[in-house]
């Protein structure tokens, strides 16, 4: 995977398309197992993040992954902004470190810094059940759509054991994590803002 | 009315009203009562004031939370005193009512929800 | 002001002004300062608003509490990006926001007020 | 000790006058150890009890009793309303299985349901502490106002284990209980109202 400003632009862009078109679909799944919220979280960070992009115009992967993760922390609400803030910035972290790392290193500097931020377990049912298989197959140069769609499909047998899910216990089982749903969005829209 | 209905007693308004908001977001559908404060301005917990709620609550299955001792001797009064079925969890109000009333919405059983708020019980 | 000081993280305006109030009576030399909501009507927790009362606050020492894991998280963020010296504890709220507001009025010092505290912790 | 209708209303009587005149006295006691209210809590439920006396004109020992445990209960706030309204229901009982029953039988009544309600044990520094000694020694002829003072002054050393004060653990050492003293007046009126 080959990231640069321009490619992460798009990326930003068609994510955010992605977020809008599945908003009412994100609230649902957080229905059964949260506050119904998810959508609108997500709605609202992004369109945040896409009128930040215009405003401020970064001039570079770093300018730009510096303005997801505020924005995503500031602007998300509920549990996601804390966490997909804490991701972006493990991202930047590892390309400040060294800017000549490879995407996959980057991606699991978030992985790992969403992990620090919300203790949560491959197997947990959460994000983290995306991100886990997706950083593992970007690795393995193997992150295919199918990896990202069956990552998410195996979050509903799951019972959860972090965030809101966690307070109906054994009822979470058989519904798939809103938070995997969008991670598994973010994923979809990367690899497609290269195929372009 | 059978159904498991839950019921707050919080010596402040607005911590019973707030606790409200937070449940009724996860539990549209499970009946919630709450007082708070002797009166809107007032900070305690009123004997009268909890069994007028519960004698003209629709619930007879009633959960009940409070949040410090002398909520639980009044609701513990009212209990004694009341035809209706009410059993007091001595539980954290906020984190306990949230539990039990995400998990009745989720259509868990009032015993099954016991299960779970024995997890967090405390000395209060 | 090193002087041990409150803040309360809610994610509902009610309940943390109704943790003020209760606490207030009891603690009236303390410094408590509370967040509830996004704002005043929306559910939910905000690093920004967090962070700011954090920076503006008198206190540089600094007990927290909170209701749920969200808030938390956006705590710890606070936590990890303010010079303030910040502890988090995962007691009930409303419960171990009191026990921490009534000792420290009564002159205990921040390190036995956790002692208590862990008497009182649970799963957040 | 000798009760009957008109005794029980000057008990109240001169209960309601040192209530009233220790108000600010009570509060006090109840700020280094509670919330700062006992003395407004019994001064406004013992100012409605002198109220519904004059309204209701009870017509009996067992009619006053009841009229005291309602209204105390119901216009005490705080802890000491379902405490002291236990108190009289216990005492209304007793009275009520047997019209002859001595007083000190009655008060016995009286303090097992105030340890029903509020679970309090002897050396707990509650009002538990005051009822305990003095039903005892009412029980052996011996009650004296000495024995009541010194009941209020050894609830001093003790550490609370019940109500608000035991929030403050070994910080209420040094301190009387607030409802202990308030029971001290309860039971000082007691004695000046048989000894008119
Ligand atoms: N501790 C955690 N670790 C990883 N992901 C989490 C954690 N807590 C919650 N999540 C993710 O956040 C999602 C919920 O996000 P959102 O609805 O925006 O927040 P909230 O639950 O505060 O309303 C969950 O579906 C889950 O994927
Ligand atoms: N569980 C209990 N058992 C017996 N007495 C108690 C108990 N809890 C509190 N008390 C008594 O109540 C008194 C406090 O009364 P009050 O200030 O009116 O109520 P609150 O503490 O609710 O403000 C205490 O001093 C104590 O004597
Ligand atoms: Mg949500
Ligand atoms: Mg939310
Ligand atoms: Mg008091
Ligand atoms: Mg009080």
């Amino acid at each position: 995977m080959n990231m640069d400003l321009q490619t992460g632009i798009r990326w930003m862009e068609l994510f955010n398309e992605d977020i809008q078109q599945n908003k009412d679909y994100l609230t649902q799944l957080d229905t059964p197992i949260g506050d119904s919220d998810h959508g609108n979280n997500m709605s609202r960070g992004m369109d945040q993040v896409i009128q930040a992009i215009e405003a401020e115009s970064p001039d570079s992967l770093e300018a730009l992954l510096k303005l997801v993760t505020s924005t995503l922390l500031s602007k998300v609400g509920g549990a996601s902004g804390p966490l997909y803030g804490s991701a972006f910035m493990g991202m930047l972290k590892i390309l400040k470190g060294d800017n000549t790392s490879s995407w996959d290193k980057v991606l699991r500097g978030g992985l790992d810094s969403i992990q620090k931020r919300g203790k949560a377990e491959v197997g947990d049912k959460t994000m983290v059940d995306v991100w886990a298989p997706v950083v593992k197959s970007l690795e393995n140069k193997q992150l295919t759509h199918v990896v990202i769609e069956e990552a998410v499909e195996a979050t509903k047998p799951l019972k959860a054991k972090k965030g809101r899910a966690s307070y109906v216990g054994d009822r979470s089982i058989g519904h798939i994590d809103p938070g995997a749903y969008s991670s598994a969005l973010l994923f979809q829209a990367m690899l497609k803002s290269e195929e372009k | 009315m059978d159904k498991p209905g839950i019921i707050i007693i919080s010596h402040v308004y607005e911590i019973a009203k707030g606790i409200e908001r937070l449940l009724q977001e996860v539990a549209r559908d499970v009946p919630i009562q709450v007082i708070g404060g002797v009166d809107k301005t007032n900070i305690g917990t009123s004997f009268d004031t909890i069994f007028e709620m519960v004698s003209e609550s629709p619930s007879t299955n009633i959960l009940a939370f409070y949040d410090l001792g002398s909520a639980k001797m009044n609701l513990e009064m009212v209990q004694d005193l009341s035809d209706k079925n009410i059993t007091i969890y001595n539980v954290p109000v906020v984190e306990g009512a949230y539990t039990a009333a995400a998990l009745l919405q989720a259509g868990v059983t009032k015993e099954d929800v016991e299960e779970q708020l024995k997890e967090i019980q405390m000395d209060k």
